[in-house]
């Protein structure tokens, strides 16, 4: 190799680069991005459609199951998602209920009910077109019991109406009697306990969505325990894309979409981290007499 | 005594628990021979009553949480006003949360109506802090992306570029990468080898990691039924 | 520029949890110590208002339900409900060191129905539904015209083998060294792929969480956005 | 009988019967004297050694217990490496720091601890302030524990258990404190970051296997070996039920149909 002498300490030295640095670098380029914030084009991916599709199927009038099984701390990946499906059933009369194995999951509803349904369907009356029965806790056990008896956990809504009187249920006494379960999950309890306690056991289908860091294990239970899955962001982005394509009267918002510009920034500087930490490692390794490998918590 | 009846109790459970995946489900009206709806009962009723118990787990954790910030105040220990700081806050929070206090008159209508200052706390405290710290791992990520994902060896090269591919395969940049391949090498595009790591290796990957723990799981079941686990905080 | 304290204020912490990123500090510290009050306060009332007294307290007093609601009907009573209510105040003997070890009854209690739960479902979910997944298209895919489809099935091919190498990477008993470190290497490098697809995923994640604060900073605090 | 067996789960009851029959052939053999030549776990090897270490420096030990309840069984298996890790502590006479964030963990691990000291003949060194609840947010939970470890700069971090988000945040404020770490989890989505920024990582079934491994106690490899049994027969199963399924399709013999049938019917969730 030819390099000029500098070249080595400088990838060395790069190396060495203070953590601090890369925090500011990631945090300036995310800002200046968000400031413009450019809305990506999309199209629903083979995860995605057979949610749409399923939910297009489904005819109006019936009830689903819906689990917001996330907090403030996932909500700016799945809550996207949860709107746009929310979206979707309130748009084909398909009447939602929802509960939610997170106590902050009633927040969540609370989001729901003032910024997708209040808004977009402000004709929809609670209780009749869609039921809010809210948290339990109990997590894997708390579903364990609604497969037997709906009424084992909840006695009424969250308003304190009882269920018989929630035209919204559709009769629905049991989690089998519901065509569809789906589970946006931000982590555990969530969408895999409503597969294993929930959708297994009963043979009910399940779909969800979850976490970018979710995605890839649930890959593992698509198509059949799992019969589709919203992936992160990217997949709120896909499904309101698809929502978007198929009632473009509506003009739901697209608040995944605008937030894809700044993450395809974050992906490349990490992209770039990767490679130059790498290049400079590599660099190091070549100075430096014999194969040291050093541990990773060694290195800062 | 003070060893047997807990270890008692597990396996009890544990096997009754067992059994009710099992024994027939009670018919839609709840009719059954008795042991039919003897185990009903247990399915249904013992992922409540943990849930209760997990509520009293609550309750001691504040109260160990009392005592300990409680200690060290009065031992004036390092940094002990922040401890001030806890104690308050939890237990303004307690007292807000279960007197619902600013909601509907008394204690009637839900804790987190939309007007009680439970809301409010949730809102204004809990909710920014809670949001920034996960926010913080999109820099731990990007430093371990730096300095800790390194080419040491075979397995770590492999793990690097299956996640440099995945990634590159999620932005436009691996499309535009990948667009001067010709349709005979489609297979070599970003996007595509994208799609194939994660319908096949990772599935087999993960399928793998399911189907081992699930084999964990059965010996450490019957390890802790047959008191032979320290787990159960009850070593022999 | 926001005119609501509450944005302020969480703006405020959202900066001094930040400022971890340079190093601890008093700013920090107080955020933190803030946070787990606030947290175990939260938890706290959550559990009591949503779980102990609609399952617990109304259930063995069905009375009580009228204190949230004063038209409500009374519910029938469960008077069973009462074992885990005295075995969760028997946990709470814990704070007394000399009648501590009676506290394991609960914690049995809890272990116990962990496992009996857990081990059924696995399992099913886990064990037998992935086994039936991997194996149920068998290993030669008809395309759609009728042939077969080459593709798929060596994909399929790759599942099956990756999945046997990677539980061969998970024995421990040993036996005959040489036949078993190929498959076992091989599960191993899948194992890796797998993970690094789940890094690649969780990179958008964070970074879907980062802009989300950011957006609150810059757009409803500064109003730039 | 079918009013009292669940006709549809016979196939679950033949599955279950048949792991633990070969995990009792296991811990049968073992107790006979067959003790099982076990292949080294390297993470769990670490450990024992970053104990020292922290002896001789005169600097803590920090476990976290994953971040998850008592009916989580990961958390379940760390209290079993808990068990075998406070017995180092104990008898190394290093300081033991373990912050939980269930109570009812906190009461189990403080059995655990408590069992573990008097079991080495330390009763006198064991506090019940070894282990301290601190919340059970998933955040206020890290917060604090990050604050714990840039504070007392712990020599070793295990981190042992099922951990979500904040596992970076704990694994990193580790790295950047210094200290060894070792890793054990069963949640595979938090591995490469635990795979990342820790020394040495126990990877899902390994994780459940190390308290067995610890212990040497000849009932638990035994269990090992019945699991490795099992693990074979599932490869063997594998293979073998894919072959069958397309030998099936291809040659469309009726008595090849109904045998495949069979088989799928026998491994149906």
């Amino acid at each position: 190799m030819t390099t000029p002498k500098i070249q080595p300490d400088f990838l060395i030295r790069l190396g060495n680069l203070d953590r601090r640095w890369l925090y500011l670098l990631l945090l300036v380029s995310l800002s200046l991005t968000l400031l413009y914030s450019p809305l990506f084009p999309d199209t629903p991916s083979a995860f995605t459609r057979p949610i749409f599709q399923r939910i297009e199927e489904l005819s109006p009038g019936q009830s689903i199951l819906v689990s917001l099984d996330y907090s403030p701390a996932s909500a700016p990946e799945i809550e996207p998602m949860a709107f746009a499906v929310t979206r979707h059933l309130l748009v084909r009369g398909i009447r939602p209920v929802y509960v939610t194995l997170w106590p902050e999951g009633n927040n969540m509803l609370q989001e729901i009910r003032s910024q997708v349904i209040e808004v977009d369907f402000p004709a929809l009356e609670e209780g009749r077109d869609w039921a809010a029965l809210g948290f339990k806790s109990g997590g894997p056990l708390l579903i364990n019991a609604l497969r037997q008896d709906l009424s084992a956990m909840y006695t009424g809504d969250l308003r304190g109406v009882p269920l018989d009187s929630l035209t919204a249920l559709g009769g629905a006494k049991k989690l089998a009697d519901f065509p569809l379960i789906i589970a946006f999950s931000g982590g555990t309890p969530g969408l895999k306990e409503w597969i294993l306690y929930g959708g297994d056991p009963t043979g009910t289908p399940v779909a969800g969505g979850c976490t970018g860091i979710g995605t890839p294990e649930f890959l593992a239970y698509f198509p059949v325990q799992l019969m589709g899955l919203l992936g992160g962001l990217k997949g709120a982005s896909e499904y309101e894309s698809a929502l978007a394509a198929r009632y473009p009267q509506r003009d739901f918002p697209r608040r995944a979409g605008r937030r894809m510009g700044p993450q395809t920034v974050a992906h490349v500087i990490v992209l770039l981290f990767l490679v130059l930490g790498n290049l400079s490692y590599l660099r190091r390794r070549s100075t430096t007499s014999g194969p040291s490998t050093p541990a990773s918590g060694g290195t800062r | 005594m003070k060893r047997l009846v807990p270890r008692v109790i597990t396996s009890a459970v544990g096997i009754l628990l067992i059994l009710t995946a099992f024994i027939a489900r009670p018919d839609e009206a709840g009719e059954g021979p008795w042991l039919v709806r003897a185990f009903a009962y247990i399915d249904r009723n013992f992922s409540v009553w943990f849930s209760i118990l997990a509520v009293f787990a609550f309750i001691l954790g504040g109260a160990s949480l009392l005592k300990s910030h409680l200690s060290k105040i009065m031992q004036r220990r390092p940094d002990w006003p922040y401890s001030v700081v806890t104690l308050v806050s939890f237990l303004a929070v307690l007292v807000i949360g279960l007197f619902k206090l600013g909601g509907p008159p008394g204690l009637q209508g839900e804790v987190t109506d939309a007007s009680a200052w439970f809301m409010v706390v949730f809102e204004a405290l809990y909710e920014p802090l809670m949001s920034t710290l996960y926010a913080m791992l999109a820099f731990f990520v990007a430093s371990a992306a730096y300095r800790a994902f390194r080419l040491r060896s075979l397995e770590a090269t492999v793990l690097l570029f299956a996640a440099f591919v995945v990634m590159l395969g999620r932005t436009p940049l691996g499309t535009w990468l990948s667009d001067f391949l010709p349709k005979s090498l489609n297979f070599l595009r970003i996007d595509t080898m994208s799609m194939w790591i994660m319908r096949v290796p990772n599935v087999a990957g993960h399928r793998a990691v399911f189907i081992g723990i699930a084999v964990g799981v059965a010996a450490l079941t019957l390890r802790v039924l047959l008191g032979r686990s320290s787990a159960e905080g009850d070593q022999a | 520029m926001s005119t609501h304290i509450e944005v302020w204020i969480g703006a405020a912490l959202t900066l001094m949890v930040l400022s971890f990123l340079w190093r601890d500090n008093p700013f920090y510290k107080f955020a933190e110590h803030l946070f787990v009050g606030v947290s175990a306060g939260y938890w706290m009332v959550m559990g009591f208002w949503s779980t102990l007294w609609p399952n617990g307290i109304v259930k063995l007093v069905p009375a009580a339900a009228r204190v949230t609601d004063p038209g409500a009907e009374l519910p029938p009573q469960e008077p069973l409900v009462i074992i885990p209510l005295m075995l969760g105040c028997i946990m709470l003997l814990r704070l007394w060191p000399r009648l501590s070890w009676l506290a394991r009854w609960p914690t049995a209690f809890a272990v116990g129905t962990t496992l009996g739960y857990n081990l059924v479902r696995v399992v099913r979910s886990d064990f037998l539904a992935q086994i039936h997944a991997t194996v149920a298209p068998g290993v030669l895919l008809a395309s759609s015209t009728g042939g077969i489809d080459w593709v798929a099935s060596v994909n399929q091919w790759l599942i099956l083998l990756g999945t046997a190498c990677g539980l061969i990477y998970f024995t421990y008993t040993r036996r005959g060294r040489g036949l078993r470190n190929g498959p076992a290497r091989a599960g191993l490098l899948i194992l890796m792929v797998a993970f690094g697809a789940s890094f690649a995923y969780a990179v958008m994640g964070r970074v879907a969480v980062l802009v989300s604060r950011l957006h609150f900073l810059l757009g409803e605090w500064l109003g730039l956005v | 009988m079918s009013l009292w067996l669940n006709a549809e789960s016979w196939n679950l009851l033949i599955v279950i019967l048949a792991m633990m029959a070969a995990l009792i052939w296991g811990v049968r053999r073992a107790m006979a004297g067959h003790r099982p030549r076990v292949r080294r776990i390297a993470g769990v090897e670490a450990m024992e050694e970053a104990v020292g270490r922290a002896t001789e420096l005169g600097r803590p030990v920090l476990y976290v217990a994953g971040t998850q309840d008592l009916d989580n069984i990961q958390t379940v298996a760390s209290l079993g490496i808990l068990g075998s890790v406070g017995t180092m502590t104990a008898r190394h006479g290093c300081e033991l720091i373990m912050p939980t964030d269930r109570s009812l963990v906190l009461s189990a691990a403080r059995e655990v601890l408590r069992e573990s000291y008097t079991a080495v003949g330390r009763p006198d060194a064991y506090s019940p302030d070894i282990a301290t609840y601190i919340s059970d947010d998933q955040f206020g939970f890290a917060a604090r524990v990050d604050g714990i470890i840039s504070r007392k700069k712990p020599a070793a971090c295990f981190l042992q258990g099922a951990f979500y988000a904040e596992s970076l945040l704990l694994a990193e404020a580790g790295a950047q404190a210094g200290a060894v770490q070792v890793a054990g989890s069963a949640t595979s989505h938090q591995l490469p970051f635990l795979i990342a920024a820790c020394d040495h990582v126990l990877i899902g079934e390994e994780f459940f296997a190390a308290e067995a491994y610890l212990s040497e106690d000849p009932v638990k490899l035994g269990s090992l070996q019945g699991q490795d049994l099992i693990k074979n027969a599932v490869v063997v199963t594998l293979i073998g039920t894919a072959m069958l399924v397309s030998l099936a399709g291809a040659l469309d013999w009726p008595w090849l149909t109904s045998f495949k049938d069979g088989v799928l019917r026998l491994l149906r969730p």
